[in-house]
């Protein structure tokens, strides 16, 4: 009878239990390059995870997840938030560029995120690395959390350069020379001039055909800085000069087709996976992307061997020599919405879905490079060959600033690029409009002549 | 300008519209071409406009062939039905539109405007828009654009049509005298048969693109060549009756179950003795027939019944019946029969006996 | 008999008649031909303008033969002629298609969208105008000339001006992110011209019918159903052809107020395809922009003789 | 027929609910926005007239009108002109009323056509490598490089692709205002002495005027509100060099989330649309165009 009377209890339980379980629906959204959607995909196994955790824990709740992956540009998926938002759409999670913290921020639409990290930090943020921290804070607190970086390096195809008569070693030793600012932006000109010249590319250099951090890069490598001392934001006239300058000459010398921001991302790739461009100014994730998307009309897409075999990576030089090389990082982060009505699941998720296995999944399979320390010494992420090559890159990087009105900024600097390419302005005078067009968009900014 | 039409046949797709047409208008006389619609008669103006080129054939102005002369180049003068007043131009620029196309100079174009304005006594209306006219003042606009620039031939297709009944009349005398003022050789397409004897110098008949008959109003209205001008000349219609005729003691018959007549003499001479049991198709104009009301001692006088009585004014219309037979006649109205009266019937004047087949008048040979 | 087209002719019939009028077709054509008979007539203005429209009208024929061809052929010659037969760029029809690593949904559920998107447009276009264009045309009321000119001045100034304000409309009436949101939208940017199209087919029905009907013992209803509803049939079948084609192709609200792709439409499904980052597969994209025409082309197709028949815009007599 | 408002509210109630709700209340918001400094925060700061001074001082405020007048124009010329060529060749001068309808039809399937699905040909036509259809069409004619239009000559790709779809309401118009011309008037015009030229200028246009002028207004109006096809095929690029008013507006609101401005700017397009209209009444009559449906 008591053995009765106890079955009869855990029955009681374990009904209790069953029936107290609700499951919540967590929506998920990201955006990326078509090989970047393990930002997303990762959910799928982090969520069993969580589940398993909140049964051990005999939470009443249990995750279901609904992604989403946006396909649009920058301005249609922050658009498409901010209208979300107040229609109560908006996903609980989104992934977004660390530079649109500000405004989120500042709008209230994503939730500081403080609590939270510091709660979970001993299994899942202790070892991120603290300048990823730096990125994800607006006044003081954090409102996200960084979910990769990467490097933006320049691509160089080895085998273009063996024809022009290069030696293997001169080859391998090239992104060290760079390195070491023996080469400068003047000097990949020269070569890449003698490549088209002799017929063995179509292009010399080929660039992003939308607008990026790429040009805010290149601005940086000629000196340029957003920032004075007091932390406004200023425009130096003289770097940005240099970059417009840059420009033109690659145009000038026949290197870089002038109607470079109107070629489709998949001509791009296309071109550069078949050694019909000698440079590209890519990112660490088309390393990834090439062997995902067959972008090769032959050979469809590429093995990683034959990628080492015919294509390099390096720092983009700096214009003169003996200066510092560069590169940059866009880490990328999940915010939360303030709206959201499970902020402990949610965060209970995040913190899963950063554990380094994550973290190294994605990495490896998006060529981006992880977070942590603890995922940097996964075994699988130390053995890839690429990933330790790309990671010493990170001490040159810089960032886009995590600035309300930067964005201001870097439409007109696009499209002064853009018209400097086509023609359309000289390098003088599309600084003029440059400037015209960024004091009407912020009317307090500083331009240091 | 004398117009001949040489053997003209205008085909549109399947459909002959007009068939081996031969005709010749001339120089100065006012031709009508007469027809019920859809008969090929505007088809035919249209042709001597040049509007339509002939399928085959040929038209002739004066000594020349101007089947391939453009309309502007054939100096002839258009008038439609609708008019065709352009609705933006005033009555002035309507007139002098022809002109100006001619790049005549200013003062030229105003002096033959005013000149034909005032032939046309519309003087006061040439500041006017169209559509601020009444119709008749329309129909003189039309005219006088048509006439302004002198041309050598005046076309109408069916200028009157589109007018109120009564100032109908009043138009077309005014149209006749016109013509006659100005001499101009005239080709006036109409449906309206009382029109067209009117005014016309001569009348040409179509019917489904072939030419009836083509002789002066007197001759169209008395020797009508088959049945489909004698039953379209003349209103109220001829009365046509089925019947044969028969030889009897020398006399010829016209015989049916309710009509017996005795043919005059001379239809005899022209109608040959084998026609003997021909059925054939009489005819009788309605004011050719009379009625009495006392039994005359005819033979050929038969008792009718009186069906319906329709007032035309000074006359009146009876129809008569008799078994299978319908008659109309016209009757002054001093001897007003009652319907359902009986009454008697003769035929004072001319008859017509036409071919049972083929329609054709059997007393002009040909 | 004269070979043209009497004018009054071509305005008895209702204007925008989507029916095909055999007769009057006929009569075109003779007046057609009888021209071609005309001494004034040029063959050579003829072939020249024949060749002047086929040049003008080469970007759009090539563009619609290409855009069936390229679906169809794995491989084009100079863009221009098709090389070699494949369904592979149909593949969207029977399994989700994956663009670089990016799976997308499935087509069917989003063109099941499309359909009840138009289809909800043209059935509420239709009710909604046919109510308001008969009360605009039958009753003398106070106000009626204001609405009639209100309808003209909506007409001149497309909503799309008034997007901003338009979401916050939606978001009051919590109907953001929804296809009956967009359509409501749609709707009401349409029904100005569609009741303007409607109260002129009311107006060309004259009273008498209506009156005649009653004495012939009709009572409302049957008034309605078996006089005035067939004399109006062209106006509803434009009113339904054109909205059905508007909600069928909607962009730019289903863009701007639709947050889930779960209630993507054809449009923003191959806007998407597009995308930012430019992947331009030509052979898929075309085939799912065939795919998305199928509709439009057969519309086109059985109405295309009527829908030119049909006039536009007042001719003042 | 005399009837109490509330029967006739019970025909008119839906319209008038629709109507209120998404054009007068939206234009309402719309003004009363353009007067507030909202932003991404979608908050209603007012401002009072910043906006609008905003905008008045800023040089591509006046490079962007500039753009909208010449795209109107370019595009209004284009697309009347054509339409007014093709009406005239398929009821004038061609006598097979096959070929006149195949031209039609032809010309009717842009309207007809899905945005996106449109944007998309204009796309592969001038697509800049040499698989576009105008750079292939000048490779047959021996031109070796291929011509990148969307940045050489990205006004012409917008007023091309944008006249494309507006000639067929014209052609359409124009046909059957043509057609209804009675022929009377063209033969006697031909007795007359005109030839073909003098009967169109003369004759025919003078005839169709009101259809003109109704195509003129209707499709400048059209035109400064659609951004649609340009927002897809140049995005007003590059350097702003399609860069219209309407698109203006978007982008301000919808780019760079400045919902006050983009407000202040479309609000300039309500008050144009209003103005033509009454343009429109004074020229055609506001009684005459109330008893005549105008439509599309």
């Amino acid at each position: 009878m008591r053995k009765f009377g106890v079955l009869l209890g855990i029955l009681l339980i374990m009904a209790v239990g069953i029936f107290a379980v609700t499951t919540v629906t967590i929506k998920i959204e990201g955006v990326g390059s078509p090989a970047d959607t393990t930002r997303i995909t990762n959910f799928g196994d982090a969520v069993k995870i969580a589940n398993n955790i909140l049964a051990a824990c005999d939470s009443p709740y249990r995750i279901k997840i609904e992604t989403t992956w946006f396909q649009g540009g920058w301005d249609e998926y922050r658009k498409e938030y901010i209208l979300a938002f107040k229609a109560g759409k908006e996903p609980d999670i989104r992934a977004e560029g660390h530079e649109d913290i500000p405004w989120m921020a500042d709008a209230g639409y994503i939730l500081p995120l403080d609590k939270y990290v510091k709660k979970y930090n001993d299994i899942a943020y202790y070892d991120v690395y603290p300048s990823l921290w730096d990125a994800v804070k607006f006044n003081g607190k954090i409102y996200a959390i960084p979910q990769d970086t990467e490097a933006r390096p320049l691509y160089f195809r080895k085998d273009v350069l063996r024809k022009l008569g290069w030696s293997e070693e001169k080859i391998a030793n090239f992104p060290k020379e760079i390195e070491a600012g023996n080469v400068t932006l003047d000097d990949l000109i020269a070569i890449a001039k003698e490549a088209v010249n002799k017929g063995l590319v179509e292009y010399g250099f080929l660039h992003r055909p939308s607008n990026g951090g790429f040009f805010t890069m290149m601005y940086y490598d000629f000196g340029g800085k957003l920032f004075d001392e007091a932390g406004n934001l200023i425009v130096e006239e003289k770097p940005l000069l240099n970059t417009l300058q840059f420009f033109k000459k690659m145009v000038d010398e026949g290197v870089l087709p002038s109607s470079m921001t109107n070629i489709s991302w998949r001509s791009i790739h296309k071109a550069f996976v078949e050694g019909r461009s000698l440079f590209w100014f890519g990112g660490t994730w088309h390393w990834a992307e090439w062997q995902r998307v067959a972008y090769h009309s032959k050979l469809g897409a590429l093995p990683e061997s034959y990628e080492w075999e015919n294509i390099g990576f390096a720092l983009n030089p700096p214009p003169e020599k003996g200066g510092k090389p560069i590169t940059m990082s866009h880490p990328f982060t999940y915010v939360v919405s303030s709206h959201t009505k499970y902020p402990e699941l949610v965060n209970l998720l995040l913190a899963v879905v950063s554990s380094p296995k994550f973290l190294v999944n994605h990495a490896l399979a998006s060529g981006h490079l992880v977070t942590r320390a603890s995922a940097a010494i996964y075994p699988s992420y130390v053995k890839n060959k690429f990933v330790a090559s790309v990671t010493p890159m990170l001490k040159y990087t810089t960032v886009l600033p995590n600035n309300l009105a930067f964005k201001k900024i870097m439409d007109p600097l696009y499209g002064a690029v853009q018209a400097v390419e086509l023609g359309k302005l000289s390098p003088e005078k599309a600084v003029k409009w440059f400037e015209e067009e960024v004091k009407s968009a912020i009317p307090n900014i500083k331009i240091v002549k | 300008m004398r117009v001949l039409l040489d053997n003209i046949t205008k085909i549109f797709g399947k459909v002959v519209a007009v068939n081996d047409l031969t005709l010749e208008v001339e120089d100065g006389k006012l031709v009508v071409l007469l027809g019920p619609s859809g008969c090929g008669k505007s088809t035919t103006l249209l042709m001597i406009a040049g509007i339509y080129r002939p399928t085959e054939g040929k038209i002739w102005f004066g000594d020349n062939v101007v089947n391939d002369l453009p309309p502007k180049d054939r100096k002839i003068g258009l008038v439609f039905q609708s008019y065709a007043l352009y609705p933006h131009m005033t009555v002035f620029e309507n007139i002098a539109f022809p002109l100006r196309l001619k790049r005549e100079n200013k003062k030229e174009i105003d002096k033959k405007v005013k000149k034909i304005s005032e032939f046309l006594e519309i003087g006061e209306l040439l500041d006017r828009k169209p559509i601020q006219l009444s119709g008749g003042q329309q129909q003189r606009v039309a005219v006088a654009r048509a006439l302004v620039k002198s041309p050598d031939i005046l076309l109408l297709d069916e200028p009157l049509s589109n007018l109120d009944a009564k100032l109908r009349v009043v138009m077309r005398t005014e149209l006749k005298k016109m013509q006659m003022r100005l001499g101009i050789t005239t080709i006036f397409v109409t449906h309206d048969q009382s029109e067209a004897m009117t005014v016309a110098d001569k009348i040409a008949v179509i019917k489904n693109g072939v030419l009836q008959q083509y002789s002066s109003p007197d001759e169209l209205y008395d020797i009508p060549k088959n049945l489909f001008v004698a039953t379209f000349v003349g209103s109220p219609p001829m009365n046509i009756i089925e019947g044969s005729l028969s030889f009897k003691d020398g006399n010829l018959f016209f015989l049916n179950p309710d009509v017996r007549f005795e043919l005059p003499e001379d239809m005899k001479v022209v109608l040959k003795q084998e026609r003997n049991t021909e059925e054939v198709l009489f005819g009788v104009r309605p004011e050719d027939v009379n009625i009495s009301y006392e039994r005359s001692g005819s033979q050929d006088s038969t008792s009718w019944l009186v069906d319906m009585i329709e007032m035309m004014g000074r006359e009146l219309l009876v129809t008569l019946s008799r078994e299978k037979t319908m008659l109309k006649t016209i009757v002054d109205r001093e001897h007003v029969p009652s319907i359902g009266e009986k009454v008697n019937v003769e035929f004072t004047g001319k008859v017509f006996l036409f071919d049972k087949y083929s329609g054709k008048n059997l007393l002009c040979e040909e | 008999m004269k070979g043209q087209t009497p004018r009054g002719a071509t305005q008895v019939i209702p204007k925008r008649a989507i029916y095909s009028l055999k007769r009057k077709k006929k009569k075109e054509r003779r007046a057609q031909e009888v021209r071609g008979e005309a001494v004034t007539f040029s063959r050579r203005n003829e072939i020249i303008s024949t060749i002047i429209m086929t040049i003008i009208s080469i970007p759009i024929f090539l563009s619609y033969l290409w855009l069936f061809l390229s679906s169809f052929s794995a491989k084009m010659w100079h863009g221009l002629i098709p090389l070699k037969f494949t369904l592979h760029n149909w593949r969207f029809l029977w399994q989700p298609i994956k663009f670089g690593a990016v799976m997308h949904t499935s087509i069917w559920p989003i063109t099941l969208n499309t359909l009840l998107l138009a289809l909800a447009v043209t059935i509420s276009e239709v009710l909604v105008s046919t109510l308001s264009g008969y009360a605009l045309s039958r009753f003398r009321f106070k106000g009626r000339v204001m609405i009639q000119g209100m309808t003209m001045l909506l007409h001149a100034f497309p909503g799309v001006a008034l997007l901003i304000a338009i979401y916050y409309v939606l978001y009051t009436m919590r109907l953001l992110d929804t296809l009956w949101g967009v359509m409501l939208v749609k709707i009401s940017l349409e029904i100005p011209m569609s009741t303007n199209i409607i109260k002129g087919f009311f107006d060309n029905i004259p009273w008498d019918i209506e009156w005649s009907s009653f004495v012939d013992g009709c009572n409302r209803w049957q008034t309605w159903r078996y006089v005035i509803l067939p004399l109006l049939k062209p106006g509803i079948a434009a009113i339904s052809l054109f909205s059905f084609l508007s909600g069928w192709g909607e962009f730019l609200y289903i863009y701007t107020f639709i947050f889930t792709s779960k209630k993507q439409t054809l449009a923003t499904f191959l806007n998407s395809l597009i995308g930012e980052f430019k992947f331009v597969d030509y052979g898929l994209l075309s085939a799912v922009a065939t795919f998305y025409m199928i509709p439009t082309l057969l519309f086109f197709i059985f109405t295309q003789k009527a829908l030119l028949q049909m006039s536009f815009g007042g001719r003042k007599a | 027929m005399e009837v109490k408002t509330s029967s006739v509210m019970g025909f008119l109630g839906p319209f008038l609910i629709l109507v209120l709700a998404f054009y007068f209340i939206p234009v309402i918001l719309t003004v009363i926005l353009s007067f507030t400094s909202m932003d991404y925060k979608l908050s209603w700061d007012f401002t009072g007239f910043t906006n609008f001074e905003h905008f008045l001082t800023q040089s591509l405020t006046y490079k962007v009108l500039l753009t909208t007048f010449v795209y109107v124009a370019l595009t209004l010329i284009f697309n009347v002109g054509i339409a007014f060529l093709l009406a005239l060749m398929t009821t004038y001068f061609t006598t097979h009323e096959n070929t006149a309808m195949f031209f039609r039809a032809i010309w009717l399937l842009p309207r007809l056509t899905p945005v996106v699905v449109y944007c998309l040909l204009w796309m592969w036509i001038f697509e800049p490598t040499q698989y576009g259809l105008f750079n292939t069409i000048l490779s047959l004619f021996g031109k070796s490089s291929s011509i990148d239009w969307f940045s050489s000559y990205p006004m012409g790709v917008i007023v091309f692709a944008n006249g494309f779809i507006g000639a067929s309401f014209g052609m359409v118009t124009f046909s059957s205002a043509i057609k209804s011309i009675s022929r009377d008037y063209i033969w006697s015009a031909q007795v007359d002495g005109a030839g073909d030229w003098q009967i169109i200028k003369r004759i025919i246009i003078p005839m169709i005027k009101w259809e003109i002028m109704y195509i003129f207004i209707w499709q400048t109006l059209s035109l400064l509100n659609s951004y649609v096809y340009i927002l897809i095929l140049t995005d007003g690029g590059p350097l702003h060099e399609t860069e219209v008013w309407s698109l203006y507006a978007y982008h301000k609101a919808f780019k760079y989330m400045e919902f006050g401005n983009g407000a202040a700017l479309s609000l300039f397009l309500v008050i144009i649309g209003i103005i033509f209209t009454f343009i429109s009444w004074k020229i055609f009559g506001f009684r005459k165009m109330m008893g005549q449906e105008v439509s599309r």
